[in-house]
């Protein structure tokens, strides 16, 4: 069944007129699942009964179209196509046991899926439109009440205004010149001075994050920069002979020990 | 309301219903906005049953040219729609939404509180700057609740403005709504297998949490 | 209605009476001035009798919330006199909010609970007093608990009201600058340089400091 419906790549003259006007027209489109339910309507069938297998033939057809016409496809109606190709040939063979993941018929199902949600949602939309609707078919009051009035002044303001004038504030902090902010920078010799002491302690092998100090190790940006600091300041007491430090693995922890001064 | 009236030895009792219905009628003839019922009752004289004056006033104006309609939680007072015709000089100019935004509305108010992805997921497309934007403006969609997903990302709601707009009492009085649920076109179904984990019970979640938009 | 019907031996009889009235109120109801005799006419379909149908309209809202009232040799619907005093929230006018109020006010929502030298200390520029009683008096902002630092410094917060205005169900609603920025609500400038120093510690500190706030 599937020879004679998809094999052949001919399609009838009426499709063909159709697939050029979807060439010519295709800035129109809002991305692929808009060509591609355009293209369904081609089957003249309810989209719940739709070949997705005889779609995906229309659609590689249509970018291959647009690729002979030379018309640049943005690269979503690509993907779109690499997809379907996948698609297809997921149908057309025998499931593979072996391989895991959705079948054809799930991924086929889903697709077909998406096309009626999205009809179904142009549907409504176009209900909702054509409703009767406030200041086109029926009208508020067009007069206020102008019986004894109590003027209370009222000052008021939009989410967007308030939005808006958030991002004004902090986006403003984006242009200042720029200042290390010194507040999250833990130094080498801070670092030194802070082990110094500390270090004849260390009889064992000890974690170099052990040796942070308190309040630097929650926060990343401030936890990063204690890191590197320490490890600085402990190569530096390496090369002075008074500390000894390993790493069992990449991305282990390193650990540190004081150098045993008589060896 | 009722144990206020029954020992009713109050020296301020609540006026007659009929009264009571032409206070109602005054106040929402006077205001182009939807007043709601609890703000009728905070301008009425104590012990007033608004809704109950609605409700009546609603009745009186059956067949009218102007009737008492159900916004949301509130309530006001539009003319009928099919004298539209005799209001050429009322009629203001929509902005014309242009299709993209004409669809992320009809998501909006079908699958809300709806995600940007989530739109984006329908439609196919990004959805592109500007658009969110003129529906906000227009005080047709806001913000809703955050998803409890990770990213806990913003959702969409529509406002009264938009029930108000299309003559909706409710959310639930939108067009074709039953039938869409019936085919399961209102689910939000992942796409099968290729989808990280998380994803699915995400949705579950979603859900459990915000019920509440759609229900009596 | 059912005299439309009957001989017509005109191909364009004038609507029956009980119809014509129903365009009167309509129209009246929907206009912004008060509309003459004529103009009715002109609106209405040929061979309509607006003067009959404004007498009967009258006395139908004889004794009701509304009057059809004369001004001038125009007519409109107005509140019943005896019903003014219902009509006094009607009375406002609204005017923007400043720059300065407006900026607090988002400072306040997006930091709350904030104190006066933290909201100097991110607008860059000191607060006015009135700027904040302003806020307070149109209870957008009240007191919160005060800091736990030296001093012991009163905080700001947002109110319901607040949120009811802005259309939000809580301030955790309000979208961050990411999502305004990926909403198109803001210009999108690439932050100069690649460091990511103030954002993160911003706002870890921002959910560490008020858990009280944002929690269900």
């Amino acid at each position: 069944m599937a020879d004679a419906t998809f094999q052949d790549d001919t399609l009838s003259v009426a499709d063909r007129i159709a697939a050029e006007a979807l060439i010519v027209d295709v800035d129109g489109f809002e991305g692929p699942l808009d060509v591609l339910l355009t293209l369904s309507r081609t089957q003249k069938v309810d989209l719940r009964r739709i070949s997705v297998l005889q779609l995906a033939q229309q659609y590689l057809g249509f970018v291959e179209r647009a690729k002979s016409l030379r018309i640049e496809l943005a690269a979503d109606y690509l993907v779109m196509a690499a997809w379907l190709a996948f698609l297809k040939s997921r149908l057309l063979l025998p499931p593979d046991p072996t391989e895991d993941g959705p079948s054809g018929e799930e991924l086929a199902a889903h697709l077909a899926f998406q096309l009626e949600r999205l009809q179904a949602m142009r549907d409504v939309a176009a209900r909702l439109m054509g409703r009767d609707r406030l200041g086109r078919d029926f009208f508020a009051r067009g007069q206020g009440e102008d019986v004894t009035r109590i003027r209370t002044l009222r000052y008021t303001a939009t989410l967007l205004d308030l939005m808006q004038g958030y991002a004004r504030i902090r986006t403003r902090d984006d242009f200042r010149p720029f200042v290390m902010d010194r507040d999250s920078v833990f130094t080498m010799e801070q670092a030194l001075e802070r082990m110094r002491p500390l270090i004849g302690f260390a009889g064992s092998w000890t974690d170099l994050t052990s040796y942070f100090p308190e309040g630097w190790d929650g926060d990343p940006v401030r936890r990063r920069s204690a890191t590197a600091a320490t490890f600085a300041a402990s190569l530096e007491l390496v090369k002075e002979g008074h500390l000894e430090i390993r790493q069992s693995d990449t991305f282990a922890p390193i650990q540190l020990r004081r150098k045993d001064e008589r060896q | 309301m009722d144990d206020s009236e029954i020992p009713s030895e109050s020296l301020f009792d609540a006026p007659p219903m009929a009264e009571q219905e032409r206070m109602v009628e005054a106040v929402l003839f006077a205001s182009a906005e939807p007043v709601s019922v609890r703000d009728l009752e905070t301008r009425m004289p104590h012990g007033c049953d608004a809704a109950e004056a609605v409700v009546r006033l609603r009745k009186r104006y059956e067949g009218r040219g102007v009737q008492i309609v159900r916004v949301g939680d509130a309530w006001a007072i539009r003319t009928a729609p099919d004298l539209g015709f005799l209001m050429q000089k009322e009629t203001v100019e929509t902005r014309k939404l242009s299709r993209a935004a004409i669809e992320t509305l009809a998501i909006i108010a079908y699958h809300q509180p709806v995600t940007r992805a989530e739109i984006e997921e329908i439609r196919g497309v990004s959805v592109s700057r500007g658009t969110v934007d003129q529906l906000l403006e227009m005080e047709w969609i806001r913000f809703g609740r955050r998803k409890m997903t990770p990213g806990r990302p913003v959702t969409f709601v529509v406002t009264s403005e938009f029930l108000d707009h299309f003559g909706l009492e409710s959310a639930r009085d939108l067009p074709g709504l039953k039938e869409l649920r019936a085919a399961g076109l209102l689910e939000n179904r992942p796409p099968p297998g290729a989808m990280p984990a998380g994803e699915p019970d995400e949705d579950g979640e979603t859900d459990a949490g915000q019920p509440e938009l759609f229900e009596d």
